[in-house]
């Protein structure tokens, strides 16, 4: 194919034109700092305030109790660090789970070496957390339990409700890194227990560079990032406007258009992972089958290496991701696909590919027949085929 | 990330395959790292390699070192061949990203353990050959250090 | 006048239309994720490499030193935070000044609340940090000095030269806020001696939502928000590419339109201080009288109160502050125009004026004839200046 | 930021300046704080305020606050006056920021403190009257808790 095929949205996604249409006044029109007195950056201000409205309403909050944030990483620190700060007295221990995105992980490692204590909760082969784990894992000092709505890599979700559920039983705070599900699942904070909730606009058609972090009213919270008033005292630093007004129309078309997006993404994608498992052979799908993201598939194809695979179908002017986007220049294969219980060299042979609403048939059907063909072409290269057809 | 002459050696392998009672086999790496390489020489009895080809399970630089060491060695002496290091790997590729650098390490390596199979074989000892580690699992290093 | 009078370019100024122009493509066309292995993306990787090499040339630093931030703040907090964590071994104090942005001040609040120490050096009155209490402030476990290059709402810029042989004669480390001198004044690390440097780009013609936080290469620094290894596994967080392209343009078309610029901004802003001076009684101009950012000006009118001045002003749409943008909205008169010695009744009555190249010799006459009416009709509401006239 | 009322009374403030020889004139606030408000007070035989002046010092909000603070006063009797509370002129203005809120308290406590002037003057007792604090900059309430 000529054109480009994008398959790694669960990376990026493209902004979307309209949304790019919303920023573009703020920019060189209405530049007005929002905290400033004057008419003209109330505007500012307004905008702002709509873009928090918006998104309070997709999750069923309030306006008060959404901040924004410069992207899902910082909402995920924020959430943590904050939290174990203001609720110090009760205890030091968090939970998570072993498939968290680095955003989580990386940030609890640091916790643990200002002497916080960390439960890391196992996955079962789907990458569904082990609930009985969970409620073991907490103690009298548990302030907060984190887990992700779905996962980035293998697509799973989380039995959310229940865990939000088990949360409050033991009146411990649960934050949620919705990154990867806000915009692709319902998700109401009340109905779920959920007390915070992490996300981050360019999963959804809005632009790289702007989160929020959801937190129940209520919440001790305290500043990730010290300075100024603005975000209610509680986030510093000047807002990046036109972003929040990107984010607010690229929720508002996440939302109206929802139903029949996911739908046909859940018909390419279902129809994605039935011919790969039908037309490849020694290929597993990753994650749970019906329970995970409408856009995500992950394969393991087993005597291959993953980046040569990307490589090579990068040639074909495809692009796919092999784990997160975020570890790949790392060597070791992706934590999840080991918590789920792939063996190391069957975890370094994976493949995601994270479709959007842009995606027709004839790239999958394409996609597939390249995949098929590139898989081959690298297993008649690979010694451990070699190996295993011997051995048969 | 990878320069025009990794891309190529990439997508145009050369020597990529096997060599039916090859007078010397070696494989290195590891699955676990992500990498394993198997190189088969054949070498005639003026110690002259005269063939050799390879097979890679590993990332795209993994392939490229496999294919360019291919290339580094075919034509030469036994001895001359266990003087081709990584460094002239990485040269005739024009430079490698520094986490890949390992790659050309482990073609080094399967170079030296074909060799030592050949020698072993022929009951015969090359100067200057050591014997090679199934695992050079340690050579990898990291770009990114961790950071807290 | 009709048109809108912007001359806040302290809070935040206009995007430049050459800089969202920039910005544009990597928006919905070049969307990739900077980490992602396809050529696709390793384009927006160079664009986000070249925007770090403008930056770095700009203040004569290396390329590899030189990490995004979402704004001065964060690079504030981060430079603060991660510094005193790295040399917790050599000691807890930290030398800052009176006179600095929230950014810096609320940090070292927080940092003291977290057992850390912290000496706030007076200025003189002129705003100027006082080098013979700074001198005597250093402890052996002083590991940082941070002094803010330009003042936002006196505009005095600092000895930092003299800062910064202080600090390397006593082997500190030396941080300088730079958010408003960046772009303005010529700035050379090497030549300066600065070790750590934050800026924005929204106080240069930038977008709003991104900043850089320039690091010496050999400093031990630990991140602030952890995650993925995105700048270089130093600043976790899916990479702002069209604002890190903003900025580059901004940062090219700020130094190569700089001596004109500036030139021209003093002559404008040396003339409205003149005029004022001589056309309002009993005014005073805050701030160093030459040491001074080209595009500030900061006046206190006796008798009166700065919101209201504002609030007139904006009715004739002149847009303008009263000190920092991000503290209006608060009570307290500005912490900076206490320190420089101003009484807390002249302090309210303080008005800053921030140009930029678009304002005109017209605009500004049109400002100081609407400042001159606007003071003379509160000062006739004004209880004080009753009282003053009748002691008189 | 402001109701259109409250622009409407800073931009247009009624009863703005001073009546010589007042009945009874008040000052409150305190520069410190950023905002002093003055009432001017002529009361007639009856006990009604006949006519009602202010100055201030002060935010928008302030000198909203006064002048609706006289429209709310004029014509009324010394008692009625008293019971004009300061939500009758938050109320007056279409509500005001949580952070200006203490101005109509300093409304409040003008007229209060100019009653309470008249009264020393006339040497007569109002009931219901305390006298004013001269200094009401403990009614600050801040809108953001400083949060670390
Ligand atoms: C001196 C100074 N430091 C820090 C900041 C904060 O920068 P930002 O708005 O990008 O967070 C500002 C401006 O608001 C400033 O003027
Ligand atoms: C599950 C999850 N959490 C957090 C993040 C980080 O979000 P951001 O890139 O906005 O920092 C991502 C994506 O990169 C993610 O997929």
């Amino acid at each position: 194919m000529e054109k480009k095929i994008y398959l790694d949205n669960a990376a990026t996604t493209r902004t979307r034109p309209e949304v790019v249409e919303a920023m573009l006044p703020y920019f060189s029109e209405l530049y007005g700092n929002p905290s400033s007195v004057y008419e003209f950056a109330a505007q500012n201000k307004k905008a702002l305030d709509e873009g928090r409205t918006t998104i309070a309403n997709a999750i069923g909050a309030e306006s008060a109790e959404i901040y924004f944030t410069a992207s899902g990483t910082e909402a995920d620190n924020w959430a943590l660090k904050a939290t174990v700060e203001a609720y110090e007295a009760k205890g030091k221990h968090i939970i998570t789970s072993k498939i968290e995105h680095h955003a989580i992980l990386h940030t609890c490692e640091y916790l643990q070496k200002k002497g916080y204590e960390v439960t890391y909760v196992d996955v079962d082969e789907y990458g569904i957390v082990k609930l009985d784990q969970l409620k073991k894992a907490i103690r009298p000092t548990t302030v907060l339990i984190s887990i992700m709505f779905a996962n980035n890599e293998i697509g799973t979700i989380q039995p959310i409700k229940e865990i939000g559920a088990i949360a409050k039983a033991h009146n411990i705070l649960f934050h949620t890194d919705a990154v990867q599900a806000f915009g692709q699942v319902d998700i109401n904070v009340d109905e779920l227990g959920i007390d915070m909730l992490s996300a981050s606009a360019h999963k959804l058609g809005g632009p790289k560079g702007i989160g929020f972090l959801y937190i129940r009213k209520g919440i001790r919270i305290r500043s990730l990032i010290h300075g100024g008033a603005q975000e209610r005292g509680r986030r510093a630093g000047t807002e990046n406007v036109p972003f929040a007004v990107g984010f607010k129309k690229a929720v508002e078309i996440a939302l109206a258009t929802m139903k029949d997006r996911t739908n046909r993404e859940k018909e390419l994608r279902d129809y994605l992972i039935k011919r790969v498992l039908a037309e490849i052979p020694y290929t597993r799908l990753n994650g749970h089958r019906t329970n995970r993201l409408p856009n995500n598939a992950n394969f393991s194809f087993q005597f291959i290496e993953g980046e040569s695979l990307l490589i090579m179908l990068d040639m074909n002017n495809i692009c796919a991701s092999s784990g997160s986007a975020c570890t790949s220049g790392s060597l070791d294969p992706s934590h999840v696909l080991l918590s789920i219980g792939l063996p190391h060299e069957i975890a370094h042979g994976s493949l995601r590919i994270s479709l959007s609403h842009e995606n027709t048939l004839e790239e999958i059907d394409y996609t597939v027949d390249k995949v098929k063909e590139i898989v081959e072409k690298l297993r008649n290269m690979s010694p451990l085929y070699d190996d295993f057809v011997r051995k048969r | 990330m990878y320069t025009k002459k990794v891309m190529d050696h990439f997508s145009n392998p050369r020597n990529m395959g096997e060599i039916e009672n090859a007078s010397g086999i070696g494989t290195v790496g590891n699955a676990k790292c992500g990498d394993i390489m198997r190189m088969y020489l054949d070498i005639d009895e003026n110690d002259v390699i005269q063939d050799v080809k390879f097979k890679t399970f590993g990332c795209g630089a993994a392939v490229a070192t496999s294919s360019v060491a291919t290339e580094l060695v075919k034509g030469k002496t036994v001895q001359e061949a266990i003087k081709v290091t990584n460094k002239a790997v990485v040269e005739a590729l024009d430079g490698l990203p520094p986490v890949k650098v390992h790659c050309s390490l482990l073609a080094e390596e399967a170079i030296h353990a074909a060799l030592w199979d050949y020698a072993e074989k022929k009951g015969i000892k090359i100067e200057g050959l050591k014997k090679p580690k199934s695992d050079i699992h340690d050579h990898h290093d990291h770009e990114v250090e961790e950071i807290y």
